[in-house]
């Protein structure tokens, strides 16, 4: 092998890619501004879904110290949305729940109104149950009903929820905490369950304190 | 843990089937002779080696025990002539095998006596034991166990090795046959006098005869004609499809497995069938050669009242045998040998050989045992063969590689040689695929292929 | 016309009194008792369900064997067989069409397009059904309960449903009939999902809800045994596979009583009974050897506990079954006989 | 936006790939170094113009061997004949060597007795397969030499160049054959021989019975009458064995002169399509159904 | 450089072979993991199509005009830095267009650039074609690839939702088989695919055979 | 156990339940391809697992790389190039070393560069953002199930190369049904290893 032909080797390699970088950052920053824009309507759009009535959303981080920050990239911490209404009052916060389903996790964002201390409504943004059945818990109307009205208090310490969030077994329900679950899909209405109680136990006894401050950070 | 194992189980050898056995037709008659045929095909080959070349001419006469054909060289011997009578022909005639094979055809003489007249008697103790092998081939004895191996070459052990144990094989296992059981029971003096002088030839320093346990009058007859000083035992083994195969015997008599590839001699062991050694009992010392032999004559579903144990001379034809039972002409099977080995006839003049057991008539649907059809259906791979082979092939896995014709990999992973056609995989097989004849099929092509190559 | 002639065939000339039809015949009559032990227990709907499943196997069988060219197959018994066990795994009010689509699809792509008997290499019948479980997983798991009052006249409602259509809720009706104490859920997925447990009476009676067939597991026990005395099955499997279960069980039932059911609930709940009898042990997707089936065996029962407890499904025999059934090749391939008066491997294999 | 692409990001994206691409192309280039192993290409090239049967017709272990044969000048591309003659003359033209064109061989077939000539003795029941029969018994033909007819060359042609004729004999189509060996290895009783097609001159038959012994058997068998041999050239037909064998280093004497005599039509002479012509004085066979199984004669 | 001569022309046969003869997904067998992974929808299937489409189009072009400058030691690298360049920017185009399209394929995208397919394109046609020639072959295998994935993504979304195209055809009381749009069904509608055309083909056979027999009898 | 990102229950997840080949349709060129043998199979199985590993290892350290720089978006052409520079590399010491091997795995060694599987591996590892660990636990799982998968499917080709198969199933179709029925049965793997 002469050094001649390790030579071509090196200039058209280096030369192939660097071209490529050339493309692929040029389309790169074409494309950006649309797919961030993109990203921040699916969320946005989710958020005011999710809270009934809201029509403006805020990005906050709750980081490991407690401390409530707006959104900035590269942050790191709890994601909370807050919803307000035309008039910039606090309707509620939205959270992300997550826990594993039937066949991979189930991701949701939830609302929660300080109002009632409960939960009133569940959004599922990602899952890989099966189609036709774990997905149910999307457009199963009598399911969805269940997060009306979903009892979420904190306890006297404030440290943990009153009581825990779990699915039962379909047409057994009889608290307001309990999730009624899709018969046939009972390992993805758990798996609901498990995440909003997951982070409902994390979050709210952060979030709850910090709520005036949401209140007053109108958008 | 597993040589634990094996040591319980010494005594049998594992796998094997029992089939029906349907002795009872035949096992308490007498040995009986069997007329003279006008007409004599013996060919010039009934053994495994080099085939005999004939000394006589068409038109000759020849006189009853006179050498017809001799020995070309040591893996071979000489044929006798059955009666005295003239020679028509020599040429190309019918055989159990299919192929047409020469023979020599002999007119039998009607008015003669049939006199044994050839045979110079010897004392064979006052011999060597080159000269003994020597008389031994004279003898034109090969092996009457089923393989028709020439005994001499049997009984001349390689100078590299050494035997230290004859092994006596009267374990009949194959059903329907009786002839050594018979043999046993009539002509134990000939038997023990044969083992006497094959452990003298042999040098070996016992002989154990194993004997099926549903032969145990044979047993009891073999050892009270014993002598004190006899270096022979006799022990029973299990009564199992194949225990006569020498490999099963010598697992259940010794324990001791004949490594692949390999003989009896190199765990210093010779086996011989009862037939071989009382033939040899009787000719060794009066010098005479082997010109008859014990045929097992016998039937399935069919009318002979005349079943039994004949003497019957080499070179008759099995038709004339079926004559003289009574059998009508037509039937649907005639099997020369046992139900498991042995081979199903196209024609009727084929002639019995040194190597023929049985002669055995089936008729009507008699293939199968029981209910059965003959249907044969894919291999639902029910394992049952690989229970049954007492060699512990893979019968299946060589049965699908056969379907598709690759023998090359049956050989060379599958251990194709070791296969013996005992026929217990076809025999047990509910799908009725015919294992055996395509393994005969798979050796033939590979022994063609490599005599080709070589 | 009395041209009789001489019939040539290859040794040996005799056979053992045991063919392929025969063996499957014997299979057919040793299921009957099992299907009618179900058809007592939850009555017309299971007739239904048996007699549309294996005419729907037999008219698939004949129909690949018709374009193949072949000769008619169906007298090997071992479609209906197919059609049996699969009716037997199903619930008792699964629709009928959906039954129907079992069978079609247990017999076209589980062993017609390998060439019919015995070149399957799955379980047809349980290819079948793991069709019709991946297909309509509600359907599958929806249960009626035994000895309702009206069941020799009466169906289950979502038994006739039209094809292609979503069954009805029988959840109604199922209140209305149900001796109380009906859930709807079988044992296993009690113990598993709401940590209670059944009385081992009820699992052997088969007063519990489960699969037409499965229920009672003395019964299946005993059929079993009239083909193992016949010789007409090789006892080995079911006998590994038990032991299997109750070794894996046993060693995780003492980690976490909460977690894993004790051996003997293992071995009498669910379609393990059924599956370790009559569908591991169909030889054509079992191995030869029986160093291969022990294996086979273990692996089997073990998936089945550990799909069991550790799984998203309350129940894993037939899964086990499939993949024990995938497996077998593998096995076969390292579990070859010791040859008689083997050498000593030279070469490696 | 133009200015956009000349951001920071554009120069460390660049940077980036610029090294990337680099560094792996000295890597590869290094290893090519060190890790080269030298195979010819020209062994692809003409591999690929093979036609993979891998069916040994050219007496290699499969298609690639013989393109490394043939690399090496060890074989000639007409070796291969299977592959189509222009792929092998573009072998040839590549490597700069001689086509090396034989005269087509084909296989023949050495027996004419069907089952409308031929008798059975016997009624052969079991696997179909002339091997396997052919081992019971002689599979109950009546002349131990001829065609068992159940096509055991047939299934083993990978060309498909036989077909069974409705009398149960195999039929060549020598524009299908390749003279691979397959069907002459296969049958159990040697019925076939690999011929160049200019030997024409054939003896369609193997039986060494004498006169009215083979005629029992089979109605066209070769008698041993020694009329073809006495009608012909000296030395080039001799009866052996009570067979007539044809000498083929004396074939440029045959014609067609050799076969008028023959009673039973046992030697033939083939046309160059495979074509069988009797001889005059050859019996007419009229019969077309096969014969009834009959024990013996 | 090879010994059977490349033509130079351009036929409908170029174009053609990619869409039946040489079909990439039922005859090749090639990019088989977005074949069955990306069909459990006729709209997801037809996505990946063009998209498949796109970069093999656009990557033939550019290695049939570099054709001649790439070494051969780097010729593989080379292609794949420039497919992976194009899968990019589908990728970035795709995430600006739609959302849930993107989200619904995937992995998927970003694995065209190991699609068998097109680094075999690139070998064995671009790579010795000239630019035009190459691309209407990438084009013709691009919509054989495409029509591939609808055939077995309309099967899958009709028997597996009841919809094609995300319209439901059944009515609402249909019972979807949910196998379908699982991975077995991905693999058992493929293989039935494959089995319907070779039963066409052999049925063929078949009749020019028995047409063959009628003129012989 | 149980909690989804254990280094366990991401070996058996991306091992069983979650089999590249049978659930996520990763890997199927070679899946298809080279199962028609137990003796090439292995092989195979055992070299693409190796540069599974091999690519995971590339890949999250890339990755760092990529992220410390902020240039993200040329995560995918990276990992594609020093995939393929790795699979040469691999290919090349192949050959010299053991030239029987390289001639057994033929045409198939190049595949492994364009097989789903390695990329996907890597790609998938850092989108659930695993740490070393983990992506070392996820690309092991990956290749044990893929070979896994491989010797299952060669095993069944095998048995099936001697059954008389109808003339139409031959071929990839076969390997298709057979590989929808593994697909079936490996469902029954579903979840395992959550709570
Ligand atoms: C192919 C298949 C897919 C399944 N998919 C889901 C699913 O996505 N979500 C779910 O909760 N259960 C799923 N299951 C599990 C069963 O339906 C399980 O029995 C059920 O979740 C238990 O709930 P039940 O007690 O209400 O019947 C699936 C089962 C199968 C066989
Ligand atoms: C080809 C061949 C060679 C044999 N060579 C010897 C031999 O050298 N010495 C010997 O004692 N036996 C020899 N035998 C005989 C075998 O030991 C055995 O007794 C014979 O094959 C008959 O055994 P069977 O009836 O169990 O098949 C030979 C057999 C065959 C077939
Ligand atoms: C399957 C099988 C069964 C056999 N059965 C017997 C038998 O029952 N009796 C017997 O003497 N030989 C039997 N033989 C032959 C023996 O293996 C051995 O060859 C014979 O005893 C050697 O003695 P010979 O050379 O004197 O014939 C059998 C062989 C085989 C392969
Ligand atoms: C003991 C036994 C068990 C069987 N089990 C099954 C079974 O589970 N499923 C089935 O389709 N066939 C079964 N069969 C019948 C038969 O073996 C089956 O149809 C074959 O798989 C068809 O090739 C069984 C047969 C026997 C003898
Ligand atoms: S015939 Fe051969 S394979 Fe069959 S049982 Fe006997 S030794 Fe074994
Ligand atoms: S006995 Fe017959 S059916 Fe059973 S495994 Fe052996 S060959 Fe197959
Ligand atoms: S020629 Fe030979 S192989 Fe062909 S059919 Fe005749 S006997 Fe059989
Ligand atoms: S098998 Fe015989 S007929 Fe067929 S191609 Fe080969 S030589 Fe010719
Ligand atoms: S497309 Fe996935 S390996 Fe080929």
């Amino acid at each position: 092998m002469s050094s001649k032909t390790s030579m071509a080797m090196v200039a058209t390699l280096g030369f192939v890619t660097a071209l490529s970088g050339f493309l692929i950052v040029t389309v790169f920053q074409a494309t950006k501004p649309a797919i961030e824009e993109n990203k921040r309507l699916a969320i946005q759009q989710t958020v005011l879904e999710v809270i009934t009535g809201a029509t403006a959303d805020k990005h906050f981080i709750i980081n490991g110290q407690g401390e409530l920050l707006e959104a900035a990239p590269g942050m790191k911490g709890v994601n909370v949305y807050a919803g307000y209404d035309a008039q910039g009052k606090l309707l509620g916060v939205a959270a992300e729940g997550s826990a594993q389903g039937y066949s991979g996790s189930v991701d949701t964002i939830y609302a929660y109104t300080p109002a009632c201390g409960c939960i009133t409504g569940v959004k599922v943004i990602k899952q890989t149950e099966t189609p036709g059945l774990g997905d149910k818990t999307i457009t199963d109307k009598a399911f969805v009903a269940n997060f009306e009205h979903l009892e979420a208090k904190l306890d006297a310490a404030g440290k943990a929820l009153a009581n825990a969030i779990v699915a039962v077994k379909h047409g057994s329900k009889q608290h307001p905490w309990e999730i009624d679950a899709i018969s046939g899909a009972t390992i993805s209405s758990k798996a609901i369950a498990k995440g909003l109680n997951g982070s409902a136990q994390d979050v709210l006894p952060k979030l709850v304190p910090l709520l005036s401050k949401i209140e007053g950070a109108k958008p | 843990m597993l040589a634990l194992f094996d040591k319980l189980r010494k005594g049998r050898f594992s796998h094997g089937i029992h089939p029906h056995y349907h002795k009872e037709a035949t096992q308490g008659k007498a040995i009986k002779r069997l007329a003279f045929p006008p007409r004599l095909i013996v060919p010039v080959m009934q053994h495994i080696g080099r085939p005999a070349k004939p000394i006589v001419k068409v038109g000759e006469e020849v006189v009853r025990g006179q050498v017809i054909a001799e020995a070309d060289g040591f893996l071979s011997v000489p044929v006798h002539a059955p009666a005295t009578g003239i020679v028509r022909d020599i040429g190309l005639m019918a055989s159990a095998a299919g192929p047409r094979v020469l023979s020599i055809v002999i007119d039998v003489y009607k008015a003669a006596s049939q006199q044994v007249l050839y045979g110079e008697p010897v004392e064979p103790e006052t011999l060597t034991r080159a000269e003994l092998i020597q008389r031994v081939q004279a003898t034109g004895l090969a092996g009457l166990g089923g393989a028709a191996f020439p005994s001499h070459v049997k009984l001349k052990i390689p100078a590299s090795k050494a035997a230290h144990t004859l092994v006596v094989n009267g374990c009949e296992c194959e059903p329907y046959l009786t002839c050594d059981h018979r043999v046993m029971l009539e002509q134990p003096q000939d038997l023990l006098q044969g083992i006497r002088y094959a452990l003298r030839i042999t040098g070996a320093e016992r002989a154990i005869v194993g004997i099926e346990d549903n032969k145990a009058d044979a047993a009891a007859a073999l050892k009270a004609a014993l002598r004190p000083d006899d270096r022979i035992t006799v022990e029973l083994v299990e009564t199992k499809y194949p225990q006569g195969a020498e490999k099963m015997l010598l697992k259940s008599l010794l324990g001791v497995e004949v490594p692949e590839g390999g003989l009896p001699i190199d765990l210093g062991i010779v086996v011989n069938n009862v037939g071989t050694l009382a033939q040899l009992g009787r000719l060794l010392p009066s010098g005479e050669g082997l010109i008859e032999r014990v045929v097992t004559i016998t039937g399935y579903n069919v009318d002979m009242p005349k079943a039994g144990n004949y003497r019957v001379p080499i070179g008759t034809p099995v038709r004339f045998i079926l004559e003289q039972m009574g059998v009508e002409a037509d039937h649907e099977k005639v099997i020369l040998g046992g139900p498991m080995m042995g081979a199903s006839l196209a024609s009727l003049d084929v002639p019995i050989t040194k190597g023929t057991s049985g002669v055995l008539v089936f008729q009507g649907r008699t293939f199968m045992d029981g209910e059965n059809t003959a249907a044969v259906y894919p291999c639902i791979k029910c394992g049952r063969c690989v229970d049954a082979c007492p060699m512990h092939l893979n019968p299946a896995q060589m049965g699908w590689l056969a379907g598709k014709r690759q023998y090359g990999l049956m050989e060379t992973e599958f251990h194709l040689k070791s296969c013996f056609e005992c026929g217990c995989c076809s025999f047990v097989c509910p799908s009725n695929i015919p294992l055996v004849q395509y393994f005969r099929i798979a050796k033939a092509v590979n022994r063609e292929l490599q005599e080709r190559a070589a | 016309m009395a041209n009789k002639h001489v019939v040539l065939h290859t040794a040996p000339h005799v056979k053992k009194p045991q063919d392929v039809p025969t063996i499957m015949r014997n299979v057919v009559y040793a299921l009957l008792p099992i299907v009618a032990y179900a058809v007592y227990q939850f009555g017309i709907s299971v007739l239904a369900l048996v007699i549309v499943t294996t005419l729907a196997c037999l008219g698939t069988e004949r129909f690949f064997g018709w374009m193949g060219g072949k000769p008619n197959s169906l007298g090997d018994w071992s479609s209906t067989i197919t059609g049996m066990l699969l009716a037997l795994t199903l619930p008792p009010g699964f629709p009928l069409w959906m039954g129907a689509l079992a069978g079609i699809a247990g017999i076209a792509i589980g062993k017609a397009v390998f060439g019919g008997i015995g070149f399957n290499v799955f379980n047809p019948a349980l290819v079948g059904r793991a069709f019709v479980q991946a297909a309509f997983p509600v359907a599958i798991t929806t249960w009626t309960p035994a000895f309702f009052s009206g069941r020799f006249t009466e169906f289950v409602p979502s038994t006739l449903t039209l094809p292609f259509l979503i069954p009805p809720e029988t959840a109604e009706w199922v209140k209305q009939v149900a001796v109380d104490g009906f859930t709807g859920a079988t044992p296993l997925a009690l113990h598993k999902f709401q940590h209670v447990a059944t009385s081992p009476l009820d699992l052997f009676s088969g007063a519990v809800a489960g699969s037409a067939g499965e229920t009672s597991a003395i019964l299946i026990l005993l059929c079993g045994l009239y083909l193992i005395a016949r010789n007409m099955m090789n006892w080995k499997i079911p006998a590994w596979i038990f032991i299997g279960v109750v070794v894996t069980s046993g060693v995780l039932h003492l980690i976490n009583p909460a977690k894993c059911a004790d051996p003997l609930f293992m071995l009498f709940s669910g379609g393990l009974m059924l599956g370790a009898m009559f569908m591991a042990s169909d030889m054509v997707g079992s191995p030869l050897t029986p160093r291969g089936v022990m294996i086979y065996g273990l692996l089997i029962g073990g998936l089945t506990v550990v799909i069991r407890v550790y799984g998203s499904l309350s129940e894993g025999i037939m899964y086990a079954i499939l993949l024990g059934n995938a497996a077998t090749p593998l096995i076969d391939a390292f579990t070859q006989p010791r040859l008689f008066g083997a050498l000593p491997r030279k070469k490696s294999a | 936006m133009v200015n956009a692409l000349f951001t920071a990001d554009m120069g460390v994206a660049l940077g980036y790939m610029l090294a990337l691409g680099v560094t792996l192309a000295i890597l590869l280039a290094i290893a090519n170094k060190f890790l080269f192993v030298y195979e010819d290409p020209r062994i692809d090239e003409v591999d690929s113009a093979l036609p993979h049967a891998n069916c040994g017709a050219c007496g290699e272990a499969g298609c690639r061997v013989f393109a490394e044969k043939l690399i090496a000048g060890a074989v000639s591309p007409a070796q291969c004949t299977v592959n189509a003659p222009e792929n092998n003359a573009a072998i040839a033209n590549f490597l700069g060597v001689d086509l090396g064109n034989q005269e087509k061989r084909v296989a023949r077939l050495a027996c004419a007795g069907g089952n409308h000539v031929a008798y059975m003795r016997a009624q052969y029941s079991g696997l179909q397969s002339c091997r396997g029969a052919a081992m019971v018994g002689g599979g109950g033909k009546g002349c131990a030499w001829g065609c068992l007819g159940m096509g055991d060359c047939k299934d083993v042609c990978e060309f498909g160049a036989i077909s069974m004729d409705k009398n149960g004999l195999p039929v060549v189509d020598i524009t299908k054959c390749t003279a691979c060996g397959d069907c002459v290895d296969v049958c159990p009783k040697q019925l076939f021989e690999l011929h160049p097609i200019s030997h024409q001159l054939w003896v369609a038959c193997k039986n060494l019975h004498h006169g009215n012994e083979a005629e029992t058997e089979c109605e066209v068998a070769c008698t041993a009458c020694e009329r073809c041999a006495n009608d012909s050239p000296e030395g080039l037909i001799t009866v052996r064995d009570n067979l007539a064998i044809i000498d083929y280093s004396k074939n440029s004497l045959a014609s067609k002169v050799s076969i008028q005599r023959c009673p039973t039509g046992a030697i033939v002479w083939l046309d160059d399509k495979g074509n069988i012509e009797k001889g005059q004085k050859a019996k007419a066979v009229i019969r077309k159904q096969a014969l009834p199984v009959i024990g013996r004669a | 450089m090879s010994l059977i001569k490349q033509d130079d022309r351009i036929t409908l046969d170029t174009f053609l072979e990619g869409v039946w003869r040489e079909n990439p997904v039922f005859v090749m067998m090639l990019g088989m993991c977005p074949t069955l992974a990306v069909t459990n929808s006729a709209m997801n299937a037809l996505a990946m199509g063009v998209a498949t489409t796109f970069v093999l189009i656009a990557s033939s072009l550019l290695v049939s005009l570099f054709r001649n400058l790439i070494p051969s030691e780097v010729r593989i690298a080379t292609y794949i830095v420039i497919i992976a360049t194009f899968v990019t920017i589908v990728d970035y185009t795709m995430q600006a267009v739609s959302q849930p399209l993107y989200h619904a394929l995937g992995a998927f995208i970003q694995l065209i650039v190991v699609n068998c397919i097109i680094l075999g394109r690139a070998e064995a046609c671009a790579s010795r074609n000239k630019p035009l020639k190459s691309m209407v072959n990438a084009a013709g295998m691009g919509l054989g690839f495409t029509l591939a994935l609808l055939s077995l993504g309309s099967v899958r979304e009709l028997l597996g939702s009841g919809s094609l195209f995300g319209l439901p055809l059944f009515g609402e009381h249909f019972q979807p088989w949910v196998v379908m749009v699982l991975p077995p069904g991905g693999f058992l509608v493929l293989g039935g695919w494959l089995l319907f055309f070779e039963w066409l083909k052999t049925r063929k056979q078949d009749q020019v055979l028995g047409a063959e027999g009628a003129t012989h009898g | 156990m149980g909690n989804a990102d254990s280094i366990t229950f991401i070996f058996f997840n991306a091992f069983l339940a979650n089999n590249f080949v049978l659930a996520m349709f990763l890997g199927l060129c070679p899946f298809l391809g080279v199962s028609g043998k137990l003796n090439t199979a292995l092989p195979m199985g055992l070299a693409t697992s190796f540069v599974m590993l091999v690519s995971s290892v590339c890949a999250y350290f890339l990755n760092e790389l990529l992220v410390a720089f902020g240039i993200e978006y040329l995560r995918l052409i990276s990992y594609i190039v020093v995939i393929a520079s790795a699979v040469q590399l691999v290919e090349m010491t192949l050959k010299k070393l053991s030239p029987t091997l390289f001639r057994a795995l033929g045409i198939y060694l190049p595949l492994i560069t364009t097989n789903c599987a390695i990329l996907g591996l890597a790609l998938f590892q850092t989108f659930k953002e695993y740490n070393f660990m983990q992506s070392l636990a996820y690309a092991l799982g990956a290749g044990a199930g893929f070979i896994l998968a491989l010797l299952l499917m060669a095993g069944l080709r095998e048995r099936l190369e001697l059954a008389k198969l109808p003339s139409v199933t031959q071929g990839a179709a076969l390997s298709l049904i057979l590989g929808g029925l593994l697909s079936l049965a490996f469902m029954g793997f579903a979840g395992l290893g959550a709570e």
